[in-house]
C-alpha cells in the first residue's frame, strides 16, 4: 500500500469522489487558485476547472449558506472552511439550516453537504486561532461529525461524508497534514459512526479522536514500555458515536482515560464518561479522567503554550492514576 | 438600470382560475396580453382573496389555540407575493421567511396542506413538523419558511448557484423584508450573486418597520433599493399594493435571470396590515392607528377590484362569487385541518438524518437538469 | 417581601443599576420603543431616554462586537439578545472578542459585558426558535453563564452580572417570565457561582438550572407525596460551577439525577456526571442518570414537542431508576 | 463627498523625531503648515524607516524560529498606517488586524514590547499571550490586533458608541483589508455608524489581494470606496504610498469626526511587498513578478525620501543617519525580547477572567471623559 500523507489523501478523497459525481463541487476560501490554504485542494483547479472548485470571498456564513441552497436542490458541496476557527461565523447556517433543514420539512430536504478545514490548535497561532469544535458540534442532532486521526481514515472517512445523505462536518488537523501512513488506492471507504481500537491492550482504555491519536500511540508506546499495556480506542467519528467499542474495551479493562484536544467543560470527554459510567457502572475500578487544553484561551508564548495543551506527558500520568499506580 | 414596468413574461396558455397545478408553466397564472388580461385580473385577484380569507381563519384558529407557537400574517401585502410567484414556473424556486402562508399558497400548496401545518397536524405540508415558520413542500419547489431573519438569503443564492451550475434556465425568488437588508448575509450573499451573475432575484417586502422598528431607525438609508448598487446587480423599486405592477417587474427581472443569469433586488413598497406577530397590537406602540388607516386604503385587493370595476372586468356579484368559492376552499381546509390526525410519536425520532446513499461509489452521470 | 414576576425582577435589576452606574447602558432589538420583545425592558427607555436604551437593527454579530468595544474602553453594556436563538450569529464576537480579550492582551482590556436573552423552547415555536445554548457557553473560558430559575435569582443575577468584571451571559426563559416569587426590594445580588438547595431530602439529588428548576420542584414534590425526599440543586451558574454544592449533596444522597433542558450530547448533565463520577466514585450507588430533550431538532406539533421536552414525569422516572424502584 | 486632500489638523508644537509620549496631542506627529514642514516629513520617514526595518528583523527572526505562528508583514504599506496614525491624539483610538506590528510601532508602542511579544516573552506588549496577531496596549489606546477577518470593525464601532456616549471627541480609527469588506461583520457595523453618526474612520487597506484572491474576484464591485454610499457616510479613495496625502485625507475626516462625530470610510491604495504571511510566497501563484516590481518603485519611504531631496529638505547622509538610528533601535529590541524571560507558567491561568468589581453597589459617578 501507498505511503501517502494526510494531506494527499484528503486529495485523493475530493479527486475521486469529484471524479465519481459530477454533482461534487468544492468550495473555500483560497481553494482554487491558491491551491487551498494548506494546499488540500492542489491540482483540483486544474483538473475540474473553476465550475466545480470555487473561490469564495471571506464570508464564512454566506458560503456556508450558499453551499445549503446548493445541497437543497441536489448538488453535493463540500464547502471549506479554512479552519473551523473561522466557522464560527457560520455556525447558524450550519445548525440552523443544514442540521434542521430535513426534520423542520417533515423530510423532504436532506442536505447532503460536507463542511470541512482543519480544527484545533497549530503551533503558537494563539487565542483566536486555536480552537477545538467537536463538542459544540456534537451536540447537534442532524449533524455527522468525524476527525480523522490518520490519512487512512482522512480519505475513507471523507469519501464517506461526501456520499452521506447528509451535513457531515469534517474536522481535520493543521498539524496532521504532514503526517503519513498507508492508505488504500483508489475506493477506500471507512464508515462513518464506527470507532477502531488502534491499539490493543488490557489494562486501561483510552479513548480518543481526532489529532489527539497521534498523543495516545505515543502514550501507549510508552507505557508499553513499562508493561503497561492499553487498548487505544480511536472514536473516529464523534457524533454518531460508537458507544459499543468504547462499552467494549472499559469492560475487558475496568478502566479509562478520555484524552481530547479541546476545553475540559461539556467537552467530548465529558459525554464519553458519561456513557462510560451508565453503561458499566459495575465494570469501573477507577473513576474516569480526562486529558484536555487547560481551561485557558490559548496563550502564544511557546512555554504556555505545550502548558495549556494535552500531551503524551499528561496522558500517561492520567492512566496511572487511574491504575493507582501514581506514588 | 432601474426599471419600473415591463411587458412580463411571454404568453401562456389561458387557463382562469384552474387549479395551480393544472397551468403547467405559470404558477396558475394565465398570462396577460390583450386578450388575457380579463383571466389574468381574475386569478390575481381570486389568489389573494383566498390568501386574505385564510389569514383571517389563521387569526381565528390562533385565538382558539388551534395553532401554536409564532404567526405572522401577511394580510396586506398578498400583492407583492402573488404578483411575484404568478409569473414562475413550475420548476422555478421559491424561498421566503417564517411570514409565509401566503406565498405558500400563492406558489400552489394546497389551503388543505398549509392549515394542517399550522394545526400541527400529520397531514400538513411539513407533516407538522415545521409550523407555521417553516412551510416547505418539494413539489412546488417551495424551499421554505425560515425563521433567521435574513437566513434564507444565502440559501436562494445557492439554489441559483446550482441552477447555473446545472446550466439550467430556472430562477430561484428570495423574499425578505426590508429589516433582514441590514443584517450581515444579505451583504454577504448579495455580493456573491453579482460577482458570480446568479440567478435569483431578491425581494425586498419593504412593509416599512421590522417587528417595532421603523425603517429609517435601523437602516443608514431609506432608499433601501440603492443598496444595490453595492453589488452590481439591476435594482427596481415597486409598488407592492400593485399586484400587476408587481407581476410585470419581477417578470422582467425573471427573465432577465433566466437569459442572462443575472440577480436582481426589487424593493416592493408595502404595508403589513395586523400586528408583526400574533403577540403585536396591530397599532400603538410604533405606529399610529391615522398610519394605519391611511395604509388600509391601499389594500392590494381591493385596488385590483377597482382597476377591474373600471374596466369592467368584473361585477360586484362575481367579485361575491368569488369570496364564497375561496370562503369555501378555506373552511374546507380549516376542516381537513382539524380532522387530520396529529403526527405519530415516533415522527418524533424521524427526519432526524436521512438514510445515507450507498457507499458503494457507483459512477453518478453527471445531472444537468 | 414583594412577589413580583421574574419579568419584573428583571426589569428592576436593570433599572437599578442603570441607577446606580451611568457607565451601564441596554442596548438590543426592539428594547427602547418596543418596551422589549417580552417587554423586560419596559419603562427604561421613558426613564433613562435614547442615549442609554438603544434600539439596534437586526444584527446580532454586529451589535454584539459594539459591546465589546464599548466595554473596553470602559463602558458596561448590557446586550439583550431577542432570544438566544438568534445569538448564534453573534457568536464570534462573544467568544474570539468577549472571552478572549483579557487574555490575548495579557490582562489590559477586561470585557466587562452582559449578554442576556430568554433562551431555550418557549411553546411550538419550532427547531429555529428552541434551543438551549448553555453547554456551547459554558464550554468556553473566560465567560460566566447564569441561568436563573426564581424571580429572585434573576434581580440578583442579573445585579451580579453587570457588577463583574467580565462578560457574563445571562440566559433567561421565555416560559418564565410570568413566573412569580418573593423578590427583595432595592439591594439584592445573588453571587455568581453558588449554587442554592431549593429543596432539601435525602433519597438522591436532583440537579438542575435555569428553567428545569420548575420541572424540578414539581418532580420532587410529586415524589414527596410518595416518601421520596430529594435534594433539588439549583446550579443557578452553569459556568464557573458550584462543584462543591454538587458534592455535598451526592456524598449526601449517594445517587443523583441531572436534569437539563437542551441536548444530551455534551450538555450541562454530562459535564456535572464528569464531577459527579471523579469526586463521588466511592459514594455513588447507582449511576447518575440524566433527563435532557429528545436528541432530535424541537419538533412543532403539540404533541411531539411534549414527548420532546425533559418533564417531571421524565425526571421522576430517573429518579426512580436511580433509587431501583423501577419495576 | 469625496476629497483628496485637506489643511489637516490644527497645527501643534513642532517636536521633530521627538518619542512619542512626549508630543502630547499628535500621536508623536509634529504638524505641517509652512514651517513645520521639514520637521513633520523627518518624522513620518523616520516612523516608516523604522518600521521597515523592524520587520526586516522580524522575517530574520521568524526564519531563526525566535518568532512563530503566523506573521503578517506589513512592508510596502507604511505609508497608509503612518500617515493616518500620525493625526491622531492620544486620547484617541487605534484597532487594527492581525498585520498590527508596524501601526502599534506607529501608535507609540516601544519597538522593544513589540518585538518581545512576538517572541513571546513576558515584556512584551501583551506579556507574550497574544503573540503577532495580538498586540494591544491599553497606555496607548491601542486596541488590538485582531486574528478574525472583519472582526476589529464591530468593535471600532462600539469604541465609537463609547465616545459619543461619554460625549467625548476622540475618535477610532480601524484599519482593515479589501477583502474585509465584503463580510458580513463589515456591513453591519458600518450601517449602524451611518446611522447612528458615530465618530469612526474606517480605514481600508486596499493592497489588491486577500490572501491569494485578487479583489477583483471576491467583490461584486471593484470601487469599495463606492460602498460607503449604502451607509450613507463620506468617503474617499487615497493614495496609500503617499504618506503625506493619506495624512491629509485621514487628518480631515478625523476633524469631521471630532465635530461632527461623522464616520468616514477611506480607501487606501496600497499594496503589499511580502507575502500573505510567512508562509506564502512573495510572487509566484496569484500574482506576478512583473505586477511585483511594477508596485515596488512605489515604496512609500522612497517616495518621501524622493520628495524630501527635491525640496531640499533631506540628504543622503542625513537618510543614512537616520536608517542607522533605526537599525540601531531594532537591534536594541531585538536583544531586548531575545534576553527577556518567557512567562512564568502561573501566567497560563491568570487574566481567563479579571477581579470582579465589588457586588457592593456604590453609586458610581457620571464618567463622562
Ligand atoms: C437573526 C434574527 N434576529 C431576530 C429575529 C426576531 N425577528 C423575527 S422577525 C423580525 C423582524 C423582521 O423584520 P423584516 O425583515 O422587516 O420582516 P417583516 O417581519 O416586516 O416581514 C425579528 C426582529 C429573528 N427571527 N432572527
Ligand atoms: C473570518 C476569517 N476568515 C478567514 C481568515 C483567514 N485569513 C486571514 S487574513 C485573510 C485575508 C484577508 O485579506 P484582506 O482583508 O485584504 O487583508 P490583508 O491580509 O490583505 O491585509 C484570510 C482569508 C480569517 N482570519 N478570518
Ligand atoms: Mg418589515
Ligand atoms: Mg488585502
Amino acid at each position: 500500500m501507498a505511503v501517502v500523507t494526510y494531506r494527499d489523501a484528503l486529495n485523493q478523497a475530493l479527486r475521486e469522489e469529484m471524479e465519481r459525481d459530477e454533482r461534487v463541487f468544492l468550495m473555500g476560501e483560497e481553494v482554487a487558485v491558491y491551491q487551498g490554504a494548506y494546499k488540500v485542494s492542489k491540482g483540483l483547479l486544474q483538473e475540474f476547472g473553476d465550475r466545480r472548485v470555487i473561490d469564495t470571498p471571506i464570508t464564512e456564513l454566506g458560503f456556508a449558506g450558499v453551499g445549503v441552497g446548493a445541497a437543497m436542490v441536489g448538488l453535493r458541496p463540500v464547502v471549506e472552511f479554512m479552519t473551523w476557527n473561522f466557522a464560527v461565523l457560520a455556525l447558524d447556517q450550519v445548525v440552523n439550516s443544514a442540521a434542521k433543514m430535513l426534520y423542520m420539512s417533515g423530510g423532504q430536504f436532506p442536505i447532503p453537504i460536507v463542511f470541512r478545514g482543519p480544527s484545533g490548535a497549530a503551533l503558537q497561532l494563539a487565542a483566536q486561532h486555536s480552537q477545538a469544535w467537536e463538542s459544540w458540534l456534537m451536540h447537534i442532532p442532524g449533524l455527522k461529525v468525524v476527525t480523522p486521526g490518520t490519512p487512512a481514515d482522512a480519505k475513507g472517512l471523507l469519501k464517506s461524508a461526501v456520499r452521506d445523505g447528509n451535513p457531515v462536518l469534517v474536522l481535520e488537523g493543521e498539524m496532521l497534514y504532514n503526517t503519513r501512513g498507508e492508505v488504500p488506492e483508489g475506493e477506500h471507504v471507512v464508515p462513518i459512526g464506527v470507532a477502531e481500537l488502534k491499539r490493543e491492550g488490557e489494562h486501561c482504555s483510552l479513548i480518543t479522536n481526532g489529532k489527539m491519536v497521534l498523543v495516545a500511540l505515543q502514550a501507549a508506546d510508552q507505557l508499553a514500555k513499562e508493561g503497561i499495556r492499553i487498548d487505544v480506542v480511536d472514536l473516529r467519528t464523534v457524533r454518531p458515536m460508537d458507544v459499543a467499542a468504547i462499552t467494549a474495551s472499559v469492560r475487558k479493562t475496568n478502566r479509562a482515560v478520555v484524552l481530547e484536544e479541546g476545553w475540559e467543560v461539556c467537552g467530548i470527554g465529558a459525554q464519553v464518561v458519561d456513557y462510560v459510567q451508565r453503561e458499566c457502572f459495575d465494570d469501573l475500578d477507577a473513576p474516569v479522567l480526562r486529558v484536555h487544553q487547560v481551561d485557558t484561551p490559548m496563550p502564544y508564548a511557546k512555554n504556555l503554550e505545550r502548558a495549556a495543551k494535552p500531551d503524551a506527558a499528561k496522558t500517561i500520568a492520567a492512566i496511572k492514576r487511574v491504575l493507582y499506580l501514581d506514588s | 438600470m432601474t426599471r419600473t414596468r415591463s411587458a412580463g413574461p411571454a404568453p401562456q396558455a389561458l387557463a382562469p382560475q384552474a387549479p395551480p397545478a393544472a397551468a403547467a408553466a405559470t404558477n396558475g397564472a394565465p398570462a396577460g396580453g390583450p386578450s388575457g388580461d380579463r383571466g389574468l385580473h381574475r386569478h390575481l385577484l381570486r389568489e389573494m382573496l383566498l390568501q386574505r380569507r385564510f389569514e383571517e381563519r389563521c387569526a381565528e384558529a390562533y385565538a382558539l389555540g388551534k395553532i401554536g407557537g409564532f404567526c405572522h400574517l401577511y394580510i396586506g401585502q398578498e400583492g407583492t407575493g402573488t404578483g411575484a410567484i404568478s409569473v414562475l414556473r413550475d420548476d422555478d424556486y421559491v424561498i421566503t421567511t417564517y411570514r409565509d402562508h401566503a406565498q405558500a399558497i400563492a406558489r400552489g400548496i394546497p389551503p388543505r396542506a398549509v392549515m394542517a401545518e399550522l394545526f400541527g397536524k400529520a397531514t400538513g405540508c411539513s407533516h407538522g413538523k415545521g409550523g407555521s415558520m417553516h412551510l416547505f413542500s418539494r413539489e412546488r419547489n417551495f424551499l421554505g419558511g425560515h425563521g433567521i431573519v435574513a437566513g434564507n438569503i444565502p440559501i436562494a443564492t445557492g439554489v441559483a448557484f446550482a441552477i447555473k451550475y446545472r446550466g439550467g434556465d430556472q430562477v430561484c425568488l428570495c423574499f425578505f423584508g426590508e429589516a433582514a437588508v441590514n443584517n450581515g448575509a444579505f451583504h454577504e450573499a448579495l455580493n456573491m450573486a453579482g460577482l458570480w451573475r446568479l440567478p435569483v432575484i431578491y425581494i425586498i417586502e419593504n412593509n416599512r418597520y421590522g417587528m417595532g422598528t421603523a425603517l429609517e431607525r435601523a437602516s443608514a438609508i431609506n432608499d433601501i433599493a440603492e443598496r444595490a448598487r453595492a453589488y452590481n446587480m439591476p435594482r427596481s423599486v415597486v409598488d407592492g399594493q400593485d399586484v400587476l405592477t408587481v407581476r410585470a417587474v419581477v417578470g422582467e427581472a425573471v427573465e432577465r435571470a433566466r437569459r442572462e443569469q443575472l440577480p436582481t433586488l426589487i424593493e416592493a413598497r408595502t404595508y403589513r396590515f395586523m400586528g408583526h406577530s400574533m403577540s403585536d397590537a396591530v397599532s400603538g406602540t410604533y405606529r399610529s392607528k391615522a398610519e394605519l388607516e391611511e395604509h388600509l386604503k391601499r389594500d392590494p385587493i381591493a385596488l385590483l377590484r377597482a382597476r377591474m370595476h373600471e374596466r369592467g372586468e368584473i361585477t360586484d356579484e362575481e367579485v361575491a362569487q368569488l369570496d364564497a368559492e375561496v370562503r369555501a376552499v378555506c373552511e374546507d381546509a380549516w376542516q381537513f385541518a382539524d380532522s387530520s390526525p396529529e403526527p405519530t410519536l415516533d415522527a418524533l425520532t424521524s427526519d432526524v438524518t436521512a438514510e445515507t446513499e450507498s457507499t458503494a461509489g457507483a459512477p453518478i452521470a453527471a445531472a444537468r437538469s
